[in-house]
């Protein structure tokens, strides 16, 4: 147990409040200043089955949900059995320490026991004080909790104000319902033994969705048209709640294939708009991300990934969409794809991505998966200030304009409608340097080369101004991990155990996927092993690597649905160079 | 009705560079002539003007009329071209596509489209077959007719795209036929000028493929209709379901009715393409502390 | 000049008949037990431009379009110019070599001569006499075509008779006019200097989408829902043209997302069907292959590429889909991916690929090009006796049926509507060996786990029995050239040039494209080069084969929407061995 | 009407492995429980069943039922739904999803299944939301209508489904509401009889997500209704146009006309299911000599 951090479970079913509980928890910490990360498992079902929320909170930097759990608040016994049974197996989750406490209702009896603190508690005889049900219950358990790790009871109190604030009278309610499980566990039960240093400067508790949304705005994004698949819905609220107060436009239309029509139609007319969906949805997206590369109209798509095949486990995380990605659209057209590695850099390369596309005049991705973008995250601060970078654009009236001129770093000018004297044809058919169309009678196949030609000699442009590739604990390293996206944290916690076992092992964090940069090649020269972690069946980013890098690698992966956690990466790291497995 | 004072426009400032390639006789032609036509007399500058299409003969549309042009994909012009009026209200947009483009691969954004009330003139080409694929055929062949795919005879009864449109809420539902450019210009002009969603099924023969709806077919048919109320639904719909050895054209239905732009709260007051990008203060992460 | 064989180019605008021209001249000589392969140049326009077509028909065996071109048959003075400048760039083909005749019209002037021997004729003062348009001076062209290299006119009629003959007159007429034509070129002018063998026995002159067709129809195919598209079109019209016959089934619905999912419904109900499409119409469908994947429903679906982005090049070629095929669906599922080399072969891996989806109830993909479905080739004959293999069904009235039972080889027994006492759920979401969904209230990390292997577990099981990769003078080779699909015949035209220069150089020739036979890893060990030949831009099989072997290949690539000749892929070829670009 | 002699079926053979855990309450309940009826008093066999669905916690139906299910894409399950019952026409084959399923997503399929008179029945658990999703605007959401992605209000005018389905050209158009279970088993009883496409929209109350739309505001407005003469399309297109304080349930329309395997050549003689397969003969390859 790290007395410096706390991580605390809520556990029950759909319908039970348990992810606004969890959010509550979290909220107290990140306005204590302490660094916060979420994890939400969760299944398919509005109302039953089982889920729960964690929080793990800490003094010092945290970069993953973390190994180890304190507290558990369960709201059902199956919640107690679960969370406290050492042999769980919840997708790498831990299960509560011995040292840890479970907080659930009087009423609910018969569950094993394995050795922890029990705490029945009467919550729901409490919650019923001050409402007609028992679902108060929940703001019971938190303060119990709270009280456990003697957090104040003003910052809950503030929060869960907060929470409930437009219904003015339940938010009092629920305070006066938190206090008395605070103060109930205080004169009942010992706190926990730990040493948490809470900060005076409260932190931003930002979720992977609301990130992009901050960025795809920060980026200068004024349309979007999306329709709702978890889980990239979390960006796509964010927009239906700020559309207003930003001047900004959320369209769901009929259809996926309808809302990438829009966004590029408005792209095309000038106002920088994106996409988004998850797998199911982008594939219908498809078709027209072709069209967009082939228009050079900028892009940017927002694909948030969830296990597959086909529905396959919507609540769930997985790494599994890239092949889809890479390979949407027939025929070779530019296509630049970017993975952020956790909730702060969802918001700044959401941005870039916004420039990148106005520069290249082309399809950019920004990849995501359920963890990332359902998760929450603390942030100390976001640099406001960006520059929009317009990319070029041609001056009014020009004889002869040429839409796709043959430039040497492949990228031309655009012209937008209603700008007079540059009326010119779009066209997802092969085309000259004016737009017209070479696919009829005038034919020619080498019209077809060079037009070929300049559209992908815009990746060679952007492959000069990519930014390094990011790299932890790598200079002495005899090991190179390799992941991309949402996994840097959590690899990064397991470097950082297999180091202190004394292993040489150091991380490549890739977050410009596509086209990789180079210097990735130079990275992995000399290293005894290339461990590629990812959260999927069929190492779709390994291929990739390989593709380029012509270079044997092993693979770690996982893909029941959960992400990876450090403890259980860091033992599967040292199996691979053990040579085991 | 448009705002700005007419500007003193000419058809051929419509000219193209690329010549129209259509086979000779095709039908398009005189869509393409009635469009410049409506368009120089509505005073309408080609700059701000923008023609989207799809896949198919008629789709090559944008290539041939000094515009700014969008030649997408099969069945999907109408979504881009919603977007682009919805940044840009000062632009007239023109949707213009095939029978097979908008009543198969794109039937469910026509639909929706006209729900909305976007305010912008989808004309489709309604040859009754594919052209550009060399004759298959389409939604609106008829039942029993003998084309590519249908050697023993269609089987799929016809769409009747103006009862399409009427039930989904379209604003404006026309008929024309190309045998007269002039008539479609009249339409197009008032579907121009109409604030709203705007549909034309113009009969565009296909000379080559279509061999049953000719021109003659249709010259012996066709009828010009002018309803007493345009704003009554039950006669247009009416109307729209004759068929047969009389065939109405003309301006069935039309009313005013707010736009989708109108009733949003951003697009009825911002013009996204000119409004300032939004600059991200610390207010706005208020929200997550 | 190869005076075993003759090649004639018929180049008219379109809507000339130029293509129906080109293919009485290619029966012609298939009637006379040559081989034959024909090429097709045309725009996406249907009155206008250039289009030609070409026939090459030899006394021995032919594997592509050839270089060398003896008669040009001008339909108009761009004709004349175009086909007999040697300065010629039509994406590689041939102009007209030194002895080579061109037949136009007489009233045809002013052309720029390049010293072949010009026959002006009088061909529409012939056609008139029989019709009251030009139309049919390509009948009287061909009369003199055939006439210059002593074809007999008998053949000649007879295929004009069939050509003609429902239209009883028109087809006399049409052969008097083609006899004049015949006549008048014995009259005034010498035959070409040729020594062609006629054989007695008339070959099958059959184009790739007959060939898919028969292919489909020969293993079981009932049930072909598809929207038209080009080239996948011609498939099509092989089922359009044959349902009533063969009592099978073609609908045509409202587009590709309603034709999948139904050839999908028809699948899971248990009749065999299909679907198919080119790269935009594929791109709509790329949701419903991840479904067959996840309901592990047989599927096959036919990928007919043409040169994209986008809608492209319509009515050109190129191997451009390879990595949508890939990567459609989110997630990870079975997927196996055919790819004939040949006319022939799109008949033998057609049906065969109706086995495997039902052996592997997987999606199975039969990829050609443009190049392929549209072309015709000779074909002795047909193997029509074929087994065809039902894969796993379960017996009637079981209890508890597991659909998805957890077997060794990961197939599990199917069972149909209709059937008693097997109801069971097919479900899209992860599910459980009876089908029951795991993604809501009992979800479990391991049963998802386990349901990803007993699916993946297929791969393997197909891994084992796949045919051994396709080589060609191989065994001594010093170099290797790999292709995939539709280039093989070019490829090995190719080898023999080189051979004959005395470069040790062999062909790998891929048809079992995904998943990649490991045979191949043995194949390339310790060649001294490895050089891949792709009709695309981005070399897509390239990096498959990259990531999979791990060597360094060379690329040869043409992506200016025409097929490779042989004699320009040989050169390129061995600038690529010199070490040369 | 059906050919085979009805056989004893209860309705708890209809009962499925897997308990139905739509939220308590959820308007779901009624049409699962209904179809069964209905199913069982036809005397259907279970394993002659095949419930087809999209994705939406409506189409988590087949799950819940003892017959073949097929749990497919969100808005696909006519064109799955048709093949199957094209194939093997012996089998009764019942496509069921949501709102957002059939209306946003699948339109198109909507349309043109419709117009082509399938012979399936098509019901819809219209609860105006998008439930599984958890609570956005669906198609058929009020005007102004507070969700989670329209903070503000709906904007996009309602789409009326039987509207739609009449100008497609469904030959059995109906509609009903989950407060009363044995009405819809009713109607599904001669939707299920009906050769041809047979088209239900049920209210199906979503008591997580949708506040407005509750039992007790259809309770208060639905009134059955039965036209005098249901093949009067006139009529059932008024009826059907109705909308406020009373809003009519019942069977709208309902006509007979030539299914679309009726008029195809293969699909009117063949059970593609039980036919043999085509062994291809010398002769089928002459015409390549
Ligand atoms: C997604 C997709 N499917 C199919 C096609 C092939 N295609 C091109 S045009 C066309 C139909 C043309 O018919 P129509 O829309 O009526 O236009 P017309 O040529 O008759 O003017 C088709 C099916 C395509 N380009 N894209
Ligand atoms: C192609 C695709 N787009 C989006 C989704 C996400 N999604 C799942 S259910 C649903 C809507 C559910 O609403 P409705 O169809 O009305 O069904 P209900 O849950 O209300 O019964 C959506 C958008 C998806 N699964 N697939
Ligand atoms: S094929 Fe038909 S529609 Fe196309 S250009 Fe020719 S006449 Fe017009
Ligand atoms: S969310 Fe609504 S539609 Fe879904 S199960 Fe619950 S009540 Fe029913
Ligand atoms: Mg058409
Ligand atoms: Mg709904």
């Amino acid at each position: 147990m790290n007395d410096r951090e706390v991580v605390i479970r809520v556990s029950g079913a759909a319908g039970d409040g348990v992810q606004s509980a969890g959010q509550i928890i979290a909220k107290s910490f990140s306005r204590k200043g302490m660094n916060v990360v979420t994890y939400n498992y969760y299944q398919d079902i509005v109302r039953g089955g089982t889920s729960w929320y964690q929080i793990r909170a800490s003094s010092d930097p945290v970069r993953s949900q973390g190994d180890g759990l304190d507290i558990v608040i369960a709201l059902n016994k199956d919640g107690v059995q679960r969370h406290t049974n050492p042999d769980i197996d919840e997708g790498g989750a831990s299960p509560l320490s011995k040292e840890g406490i479970v907080i659930f209702d009087k009423s609910i009896q018969g569950y094993e026991e394995h050795g922890q603190r029990y705490v029945p508690m009467p919550l729901s005889d409490i919650a019923m004080k001050y409402s007609n049900n028992a679902l108060m219950r929940n703001t019971v358990a938190i303060g119990a909790a709270m009280a456990s790790i003697n957090l104040d009871f003003e910052t809950l109190a503030g929060v869960i104000g907060d929470q409930f604030g437009s219904k003015g009278k339940i938010a009092d309610l629920n305070v006066n319902a938190a206090k008395e499980g605070y103060d109930y566990f205080k004169k009942n039960q010992e706190p926990l033994k730990k040493n948490l240093s809470f900060g005076t400067k409260p932190k931003y508790l930002v979720g992977g969705g609301d990130a992009i949304g901050l960025g795809f705005v920060s980026g200068g994004m004024k349309f979007y048209a999306g329709y709702p698949m978890t889980p990239a819905s979390s960006a796509l609220m964010y927009f239906a709640n700020h559309a207003s107060k930003f001047d900004i436009v959320l369209k769901i239309p009929e259809d996926e294939i309808s809302a990438i029509n829009m966004a590029i139609g408005a792209n095309y007319a000038g106002v920088r708009s994106a996409t988004g969906s998850s797998g199911g949805g982008f594939s219908l997206m498809v078709e027209a991300v072709g069209l967009a590369g082939m228009l050079e109209v900028p892009l940017v798509i927002y694909e948030a990934q969830r296990p597959g095949p086909s529905t396959g486990l919507p609540t769930k995380t997985e790494q599994g969409d890239l092949n889809l990605v890479l390979g949407a659209g027939q025929g070779d057209f530019p296509r630049i794809v970017l993975a952020p590695r956790n909730v702060k850099e969802c918001f700044e390369l959401g941005r870039e991505a916004m420039n990148l596309a106005a520069r290249y005049q082309t399809p950019v991705f920004v990849m995501v998966d359920l963890y990332l973008s359902e998760h929450y995250e603390t942030v100390d601060s976001f640099d406001l200030d960006f520059k929009i970078d317009e990319g070029k654009i041609a001056g009014d009236n020009q004889e002869n304009f040429r839409r796709y001129e043959d430039t040497e770093d492949g990228i031309s000018p655009r012209a937008f409608p209603g700008q007079p004297g540059l009326m010119h044809n779009e066209d997802s058919d092969e085309h000259n340097e004016f737009g017209q169309v070479v696919s009829d009678a005038v034919t020619d196949p080498r019209e077809r080369v060079k037009a070929m030609n300049k559209r992908m000699r815009k990746m060679e442009t952007y492959r000069k101004n990519m930014p390094p590739t990011y790299t932890y604990k790598f200079s002495d390293a005899e090991y190179a991990v390799v992941q991309w996206g949402s996994t840097a944290g959590v690899v990064e916690e397991a470097v950082d155990i297999l180091r202190n076992k004394g292993i040489r092992v150091g991380a490549i964090e890739v977050t410009h996927v596509f086209p990789l940069n180079h210097d990735i090649g130079d990275l992995v020269r000399g290293k005894k092993k290339i461990i590629v972690v990812e959260n999927n069946y069929g190492g779709q980013f390994d291929r990739l690597l390989r593709s380029e890098l012509l270079v044997r690698t092993e693979p770690v992966r996982k893909y029941d649905g959960e992400s990876f956690y450090p403890g259980q990466l860091a033992e599967e790291i040292e199996v691979v160079i053990r040579g085991g497995k | 009705m448009m705002e700005s004072p007419k500007q003193i426009v000419k058809q051929t400032d419509y000219q193209g560079e690329v010549k129209a390639d259509w086979c000779p006789g095709c039908g398009n032609f005189a869509q393409l002539t009635a469009v410049k036509m409506a368009l120089a007399d509505l005073g309408i500058e080609p700059h701000n003007v923008v023609v989207v299409s799809g896949i198919g003969c008629s789709s090559n549309f944008p290539e041939f009329i000094r515009a700014y042009g969008f030649h997408g994909l099969h069945g999907r012009s109408l979504p881009v071209a919603s977007a682009i009026k919805w940044v840009n209200p000062k632009l007239t947009v023109l949707a213009y596509g095939g029978d097979g483009d908008g009543f198969f691969e794109g039937t469910q954004h026509f639909y929706h489209t006209a729900k909305r009330n976007v305010d912008i003139t989808y004309m489709v080409s309604d040859n009754q077959i594919f052209g550009l694929t060399t004759g298959q055929a389409s939604p609106t062949s008829e039942l029993g007719m003998v084309t590519k795919t249908t050697p023993e005879g269609n089987i799929e009864p016809p769409v009747n795209p103006l009862l399409l449109a009427l039930s989904a809420g379209a604003t404006f539902v026309a008929r024309a036929f190309s045998g007269d450019p002039k008539h479609i210009a009249d339409i197009t002009k008032k579907a121009i000028e109409h604030r709203g969603f705007s549909f034309i099924d113009v009969f565009s023969p296909c000379v080559t493929f279509n061999k049953l709806n000719t021109y003659d077919y249709f010259r012996k048919r066709v009828y010009k209709y002018e309803p007493e109320d345009p704003e009554d639904f039950a006669v247009a719909y009416k109307r729209a379901s004759e068929w047969g050895d009389r065939i109405p054209i003309g301006i069935f239905y039309q009313k005013s009715e707010p736009t989708y732009a109108d009733r949003d709260p951003v697009l009825s007051k911002v013009n996204l393409r000119e409004s300032p990008y939004y600059k991200l203060k610390e207010q706005d992460l208020e929200e997550f502390l």
